[in-house]
């Protein structure tokens, strides 16, 4: 079965999370409230994101592995390259001295932390990603949207429940 | 000999398999071989050259009178370092910073490379052929009275060559000059001991009072007496030698010695006499002359002339009656004053009491071979030259090793005077004040290129005669060495008596084998011993040795009170350093750069000037001060000293050159230019240190360019350079 | 670069100089100057000047403080008041200066080594400072850590400066040794190239360097025979009996002379406080107490 | 006062920021021009300098490093500001930073990049500066890893790194905007690329609140070791002055003052050149103003602990370098700096002065001029007055070139900073929304809750 994509404008993001705990509360067919609604808002808004529910976040476990990484390979390396290169010895100190290895240990470990902790953002938040079907610059603006993907037979019920709730624009994506 | 067609080359093959070779060969210069211009590589290398391999050849330090014997490290044909000789009796295999520059003055940029003759302002470049010629051309119809020769000190064969080309010249006037020079001295030490330089055994002296003489910087044989110092300050038995030091300005000795004792300038025979008096009330005997001679001198009278404490007097003496022997010396700084005869006799008669004439002070052995003895050089030369000059009397003038333009106070005029000489020849390395005033100028060939044979003047033990050869090819096609320039001139007079010596290498050569019973078994094959000759780079001969003749010294006459002048109120010590002299080096640049010791101030002259005196005149360090005497004036910066009487100023002798090239030239002031001419009663010397001055301030003002830096000589509690009193330190367990 | 590798040196390499348990072997490179008998006249100086191609630098330069001179005599005088700026409080100074020849102190826990952002200065198994020229960038943090300030640093191309090294004289420089390009840092190397080459020299007769066998540059020259330079391990050497004598141990930051009062020795090493543990003694010059 | 008038029309936020991007004005090009022409002086000295070998910047034995360390450590510091400020008062959810962390961070990074530069210019062999970096080769030669200054390097380069990231993450829904906003052209392309196809979808926006949350937290310790570890190449030396266990803290103290210093000149000069008062408040800079002062009295404090310890730990080279700092030849800077540093921001503590702008221009000037003294003081009086008194030199002073090069740095700065300025928004607009949205929130919260009181009574 086909499906189409909606998106609906909102300006007042009080109707905007009511909308979104209609669509919860209903069950329409050919509608997964869980997997075909996102929601699109200017700014950042935990308020709109609970009531979609318990969404997970998988970016720290990139981060505790990126600072976890970089510092093994940070300690490794420096240590490595000097018992390998430097069987000199400098200033009385001991071929492999710990503390300015873990000064670098220390960088690295943040070094590793951040770039993986980015590298993770990018993979969970699924960028950089192709533009949705629909979309509208007021979203950056001051609008919050909603975007759904339905079944064709869904379509007109969801519209019902945008236009109940104030929606300023409704964009449909055209039948394919 | 127009080219030097000696056959080097060859002559290397033959002293390579003598086991010391000379070798000579080097990129960047062609040899001539047969005429031919043959490029070498060193794949097939000659057998002396293994190209990586350091040689080693000996030979003669010619950049003082000492006649330290070198050995220079050779490469690929280069001469690259001057090592000491340690056969030598003289240095022992040591240097001075003076010595190790002579590469410097053989590599040196600015020697004269092509024969000069004047034309107008300008040098025009000649043959030598044409020079010669013109040599004989002006020589020829003159009177030998009306030719004189100027050298420097000069000894071994070159003098016997000179002396002979005199004679065919018919002319008695050569006149060895050394701006710098123990003169007085030695006609002291004649006096009181009956040789002119006597050896001094510093090593086995338990005390060393010296009156001004800076033997570890610029006195007599400084490197030696470096060697014999480093044994008295171990001392025999755990006695560590006791150095006092008493002059107007502190010299590098000076600033060496357990006690510097700082005297009114010309004092130093009052103190003299004023220890010979406190030693008798010590109880130390004195012949009833001497005791009465000094009886006037009682400790009160000598500190107050002398401004040394009395409490120093008597310890002095105290310390001298002490611990014997002992030796006192005397240097230029006692010497320069009118009466500096008297001083000197003052100081001999301290060393006479005190018994050190035979023990520290012995006969030196004189030299087997009258005619290669050292031609000693004063400063009286210059009197008479110049006189001679001035009344027209020269008319035609040599100069060898000699800068008199440079050195000659500005009053003499001797740069004026000397143009009334009718050709003037200068025998050069560098176009310096003298050449430029010269018709023509001769390049000659560095020490280092050149043969020659040496004798010092001061002989430590026996007599050592040094051998000059070259340790490379000649740098520049050109430069002759002077022996062969001396051998060409005296063929022009003599051919038949010179015809065997086909240039001055055979000349020496000859005369040596000639002696050759007296350096070695007769038996001795020629090649052999000549071989063995210069790889051992000099000869020690016994030479005859003699004894001293002490005679007590009946009378000294010292000035009441040294002169002063209200218009000139204080007291020029010119100071000869130990790395620029008289300022023939000044183009050497590690010398240049070379700090003074004392100040460690670089490329540039001072006046060192002492703190109470700079505060009276209100003069800060790196003010530009005019120093003005009788006779003229320079302008240097200003460094306050605390080694100096307050009652002197002190400029260094060597900077301020008009010419000698890029190194030398406009750096510092020369203060030989404001010299007053003021001369020794006796010998009739220059007297260096009479000339007053007066200074005041330009109100310029520099930085002192210098090594010291913003906490000068101060360590600030640190222990960097830490001293020990003797009585807190155990010598005799060390290593 | 392989695990084993680094596992295995790790334990390898957990020791330090001097308190290591490595000890150097068969050469510690050291030297003792005494100045008693050191008379300041420079010679060693100028040695070093003709040894090591050093660029003479010239007025100007000298004035800006870019000399060369690794080995630099030092001329103090003795003052009465230590904290006082002026050279010398005395009037005169009676008795005498102070002569310090300073070079690279060859310390064995070199400040400078640490701080090199390359590793172009180096502790070598014989005890020397080793400077790599053409590994240094140029930082000069080295000589910003050196407590003597004895490392010169290129400010100029020296070998292309104008009378540095005209012509002829380029026929001086010893090809032992490189010519130094501007902006590297170097300093007195006690000699390394007569070192190696004496090494190289015993090695085909299969024994160690005896006392003597290298000399120094400096040492050689001195007339006074104020240096002495040897392998302290040596125990015939003059310079181990030196240390020996003047109870100095290379790896303590306090010797007898400064525990006890009346030890009756004058061996000491210049600021020891900072335990740079330098291969250099100095002994303490003597000044008789009798006059 | 309010921080932000609550009432904005988040179209209008939308509208004053990009006209910041718009056409610039004559002005803009002739800051521009001075800029580069500043570049150009330092960008001659330098091929001089190059050219002939670090003598000519008159830096010589003793004095090994001069000017091009410390104002390496001036613009280090500078950098700290704006990311370490901005990463603590995110944590601490001080939204007044939403309007003025966006250029601050920006300042971060080019003087970072600022800073990298005098690692450069200070190298007497710069073409081989990669010597530093550990990178594999055949030799397998590697930097010395016990040197502070490859820590600094190792330090500078994650702290730019992720300065960078950090700036460009937080910028990534307003990059959007302009995307939206744009019309054809370059920058169209440009903020498309860089906005990575962001639309602001709640899943973009859950991991983006915990990505720049876990950098923030990662940013506060990275920046206080970047300025602790600049203070380990002193630190860790040996040399009097420099030997100072409270320096590294003194560092990162010195580095949040110049940076705050460095926020409130830029803060006003953005404010009117591009007409930003709506946004940068008087408020929000009385704010900033009270953090510099309580900044300045810590600086203060750690700089008399630093001399008190020196003064009490009796070691006399140190306590030399100190006096010599007072009483030598550097003794105006050293007195110049104490009056910059610690007396000037006095001024602060008024009220009256805290919105003056032109009084706090003039003030942050002598701030960061004070600041900039302070990093001298601790590099050159050390040098001249180390352990050894031999090689004391007190007369050494930088020539034309070391001034042309610090001097053509700060045309350096303000280039990159113009730049950005006009290519990418200097205020962020997404949190400035967020700010009026979450403000306007509270004060209706408040208001309902002040309603219900008076009800009740």
């Amino acid at each position: 079965m086909s499906q189409r994509h909606l998106l609906a404008l909102f300006s007042n993001f009080d109707e905007a999370e009511q909308v979104i705990k209609e669509l919860r509360n209903t069950s329409i067919k050919g509608f997964d409230v869980n997997n075909d609604l996102v929601v699109k808002s200017p700014i950042e808004h935990p308020e709109v994101e609970e009531m979609l529910g318990d969404k997970p976040v998988y970016v720290q476990w990139f981060t505790l592995f990126g600072a976890l990484m970089g510092g093994l390979l940070g300690f490794f390396l420096i240590s490595g390259a000097q018992a390998n290169f430097y069987e000199q010895i400098k200033g009385g100190k001991p071929i492999v001295p710990f503390p300015p290895n873990f000064v670098l240990t220390y960088e690295m470990f943040i070094l590793g932390g951040v770039f993986i902790t980015i590298l993770g953002f990018l993979v969970c938040a699924g960028l950089p990603a192709r533009r949705s079907p629909l979309y509208s610059s007021k979203v950056s603006e001051d609008q919050i949207g909603i975007l759904v993907k339905a079944d064709d037979a869904a379509i007109s019920t969801l519209k019902n429940i945008f236009t109940k709730h104030e929606a300023l624009e409704i964009q449909e994506e055209a039948g394919k | 000999m127009i080219d030097n067609n000696f056959d080097r080359r060859d002559f290397l093959k033959v002293l390579g398999w003598g086991g010391a070779a000379v070798a000579l060969t080097g990129c960047g210069n062609t040899s001539v071989q047969d005429g031919k211009e043959t490029v070498v590589s060193y794949v097939e290398a000659a057998a002396y050259v293994a190209p990586g391999i350091s040689t080693y050849f000996n030979s003669t330090c010619a950049q003082c009178e000492a006649g330290c014997s070198v050995t220079g490290r050779v490469r690929e044909g280069r001469v690259l370092k001057l090592e000491g000789n340690a056969d030598s009796v003289i240095n022992r295999g040591k240097m001075c910073g003076l010595g190790q520059a002579g590469v410097q003055h053989h590599y040196n940029p600015d020697r004269v490379r092509e024969p000069l003759l004047r034309n107008g302002d300008k040098g025009e470049t000649i043959t030598w052929e044409k020079a010669y010629e013109l040599i004989a051309q002006k020589l020829n119809g003159v009177s030998g009275d009306n030719i004189d020769f100027m050298t420097g000190t000069i000894s071994g064969h070159l003098k016997v060559l000179l002396s002979n080309y005199m004679d065919s010249l018919a002319s008695k006037n050569h006149f060895v000059y050394e701006a710098i020079s123990p003169a007085v001295q030695r006609a002291a030490n004649l006096k009181s001991y009956g040789v002119e330089m006597p050896r001094f055994h510093i090593n086995k002296a338990k005390v060393v009072l010296s009156f001004g003489a800076d033997f570890l910087g610029a006195w007599v044989s400084p490197v030696h007496f470096s060697q014999q110092y480093a044994q008295f300050r171990k001392g025999s038995d755990g006695q560590r030698g006791v150095l006092v030091q008493v002059e107007s300005k502190m010299t590098l000795t000076g600033a060496n010695a357990d006690r510097w004792l700082v005297v009114k300038p010309g004092t130093e025979g009052v103190l003299a006499l004023g220890v010979i008096n406190a030693l008798g009330l010590a109880g130390l005997s004195l012949p009833a002359a001497v005791a009465a001679m000094v009886k006037p001198y009682d400790k009160e009278r000598v500190s107050q002339e002398t401004g040394v404490s009395t409490d120093h007097l008597v310890k002095l003496a105290a310390i001298l009656k002490e611990r014997s022997p002992s030796l006192v010396l005397l240097g230029s700084a006692a010497e320069g004053y009118a009466h500096g005869s008297q001083n000197a006799a003052a100081i001999n008669l301290l060393n006479q009491v005190l018994g050190n004439v035979g023990k520290t002070i012995e006969a030196a052995a004189s030299v087997p071979f009258p005619q290669v003895a050292p031609s000693l050089g004063n400063s009286a030369a210059l009197r008479m030259v110049n006189n001679r000059l001035a009344d027209g009397q020269t008319k035609v003038l040599f100069t060898y090793g000699v800068n008199p333009v440079f050195t000659a106070p500005k009053e003499t005029n001797f740069a004026a005077n000397m143009a009334k000489a009718g050709f003037k020849v200068a025998f050069a390395h560098y176009l310096d004040e003298t050449a430029l005033q010269a018709d023509l100028v001769l390049p000659l060939d560095s020490a280092l290129e050149d043969w020659g044979t040496h004798i010092a003047e001061y002989q430590p033990d026996g007599v050592q005669i040094s051998i000059q050869q070259p340790l490379m090819e000649k740098l520049h096609a050109n430069t002759r060495g002077m022996g062969d320039v001396l051998l060409t001139l005296i063929k022009k007079n003599r051919a038949a008596e010179y015809a065997a010596f086909e240039d001055y290498y055979a000349y020496v050569r000859t005369a040596l084998l000639q002696n050759k019973r007296q350096f070695a078994d007769v038996g001795v094959d020629d090649e052999v011993f000549w071989n063995d000759l210069l790889s051992a780079g000099l000869v020690n001969v016994a030479g005859t040795s003699n004894k001293l003749v002490a005679k007590l010294a009946s009378e000294i006459k010292l000035p009441a009170a040294v002169d002063t002048d209200a218009k000139f109120p204080l007291r020029l010590i010119p100071s000869v350093t130990a790395s620029l002299r008289d300022g023939r080096h000044a183009n050497q640049p590690w010398l240049q750069e070379s700090p003074d010791p004392l100040t460690t101030i670089v490329w540039d002259s001072w006046v060192e000037i002492h703190p109470k005196k700079a505060a009276e005149l209100g003069i800060v360090e790196g003010d530009i001060v005019e120093v003005e005497s009788k006779n003229g004036t320079v302008k240097a910066q200003a460094y306050l000293f605390n080694g100096i009487h307050p009652d002197a100023v002190s400029i260094p002798l060597g900077r301020g050159h008009d010419a000698m090239g890029r190194y030398a030239k406009g750096f510092g002031v020369n203060p030989f230019a404001i010299l007053d001419r003021v001369f020794d009663d006796e010998t009739g010397e220059l007297a260096m240190h009479e000339t007053l001055v007066k200074i005041s301030k330009t109100g310029k003002r520099v930085i002192v360019v210098k090594d010291e830096g913003a906490a000068g000589g101060n360590q600030h509690g640190k222990k960097i350079a830490v001293n020990i009193a003797s009585d807190q330190v155990e010598l005799s367990g060390e290593a | 670069m392989s695990v084993t590798n680094l596992l295995e040196n790790w334990s390898e390499f957990r020791h330090a100089h001097p308190v290591g348990d490595v000890p150097h072997d068969p050469y510690k490179w050291a030297m003792s100057i005494d100045l008693d008998a050191c008379t300041g006249c420079n010679a060693c100086s100028v040695a070093c000047y003709a040894e090591n191609n050093l660029p003479v630098v010239g007025k100007e330069k000298y004035a800006a403080g870019h000399s060369m001179h690794w080995m630099r005599i030092e001329r103090y005088w003795p003052v009465d008041d230590t904290t006082s700026l002026e050279p010398a409080t005395r009037e005169f100074p009676d008795q005498g200066a102070q002569f310090l020849p300073m070079m690279c102190q060859q310390c064995e826990a070199a400040p400078c080594e640490t701080v090199c952002p390359v590793g172009a200065t180096n502790h070598t198994p014989d005890g020397l400072n080793s400077q790599a020229y053409n590994r240094c960038v140029g930082s000069r943090y080295c000589s910003a850590n050196c407590p003597f300030k004895v490392r010169y640093f290129n400010w100029y191309d020296y070998p292309t400066t104008e009378n540095v090294w005209p012509a002829e004289m380029t026929q001086q420089l010893n090809p032992d040794i490189t010519l130094r390009s501007k902006g590297v840092m170097e300093k007195c190397t006690f000699c390394v190239q007569r070192i190696r080459a004496g090494e190289r020299s015993v090695k085909n007769e299969g024994r160690v360097l005896k006392d003597g066998e290298v000399q120094t540059a400096c040492q050689q020259v001195c007339p006074t025979g104020a240096i002495t330079f040897g392998n302290l391990i040596d125990s015939e050497s003059k310079v181990h009996q030196q240390w020996k004598a003047q109870r100095v141990e290379l790896t303590a930051d306090e010797q007898e002379k400064d525990k006890e009062a009346d030890s009756g020795l004058r061996g000491y090493r210049i600021l020891e406080e900072l335990r740079a543990y330098p291969s250099v003694m100095y002994m303490e010059r003597v000044r008789e107490s009798a006059i | 006062m309010k921080d932000i008038n609550e009432d904005i029309a988040w179209a209008k936020i939308n509208k004053d920021v990009l006209k910041s991007l718009e056409s610039p004005r004559k002005l803009y090009w002739v800051i521009l021009a001075v800029a580069i022409a500043m570049i150009s002086v330092a960008v001659g000295c330098e091929v001089y300098q190059y050219n002939m070998g670090m003598g000519v910047s008159n830096l010589n034995n003793p004095h090994v490093w001069g000017l091009y360390i410390a104002t390496f450590i001036f613009w280090i510091g500078m950098s700290h500001s704006g990311t370490l400020l901005s990463a603590i008062l995110h944590l601490m959810h001080a939204d007044w930073r939403k309007p003025i962390y966006r250029f601050a961070e920006a300042m971060t990074t080019f003087s970072l990049m600022t800073a990298g530069l005098f690692v450069m210019v200070h190298l007497g062999r710069l073409w081989q500066f990669y010597y530093s970096l550990p990178y594999p080769n055949d030799r397998g030669l590697w930097p010395n890893f016990q040197s502070p200054l490859l820590w600094d390097a190792m330090a500078i380069f994650t702290y730019l790194s992720s300065s960078i990231l950090f700036l460009f993450v937080g910028m990534i829904p307003d990059l959007a905007i302009c995307r939206d906003n744009m019309h054809d052209g370059w920058r169209k392309k440009l903020y498309t690329w860089l906005s990575l196809g962001w639309e602001g979808t709640d899943r973009q926006w859950r991991n983006f609140r915990i990505t720049y949350l876990t950098i923030a937290c990662f940013l506060i310790p990275l920046a206080v070791s970047v300025h602790s570890i600049v203070a380990s190449d002193f630190a860790m030396s040996q040399q009097p002055g420099w030997h100072v266990t409270s320096f590294p803290p003194y560092f990162v103290a010195g580095a949040l003052y110049s940076g705050c210093a460095a926020i409130i000149t830029l803060f006003i000069i953005l404010r009117y050149t591009f007409k930003f008062e709506e946004y940068m408040t008087l408020s929000i800079l009385k704010k900033t103003v009270r953090l510099t002062f309580a900044i300045a009295m810590i600086w203060t404090y750690l700089n008399a602990i630093e001399f008190a310890s020196v003064w009490y730990g009796h070691d006399q080279p140190s306590k030399d370098v100190l006096i010599q700092k007072a009483t030598g030849p550097y003794a105006p800077f050293w007195w110049g700096m104490i009056f910059c540093g610690s007396i000037v921001p006095l001024m602060l503590a008024f009220k009256r002065f805290q919105t003056n702008i032109p009084v706090l221009l003039v003030t942050s000037l002598l701030l960061n001029l004070g600041m900039w003294l302070e990093r001298w003081m601790i590099v050159a009086p050390t040098f001249s007055h180390g352990y050894y008194p031999w090689t004391w030199d007190h007369n050494q002073w930088p020539s034309w070139v070391q001034w042309g090069i610090v001097f053509g740095s700060f045309g350096w700065f303000t280039l990159l900073f113009m730049v950005f300025c006009k290519v990418f928004p200097s205020v962020s607009m997404y949190e400035v929304k967020e700010m009026v949205y979450h403000r306007s929130r509270a004060t209706k919260k408040l208001e309902a809750s002040g309603m219900q009181a008076k009800g009740a009574h």
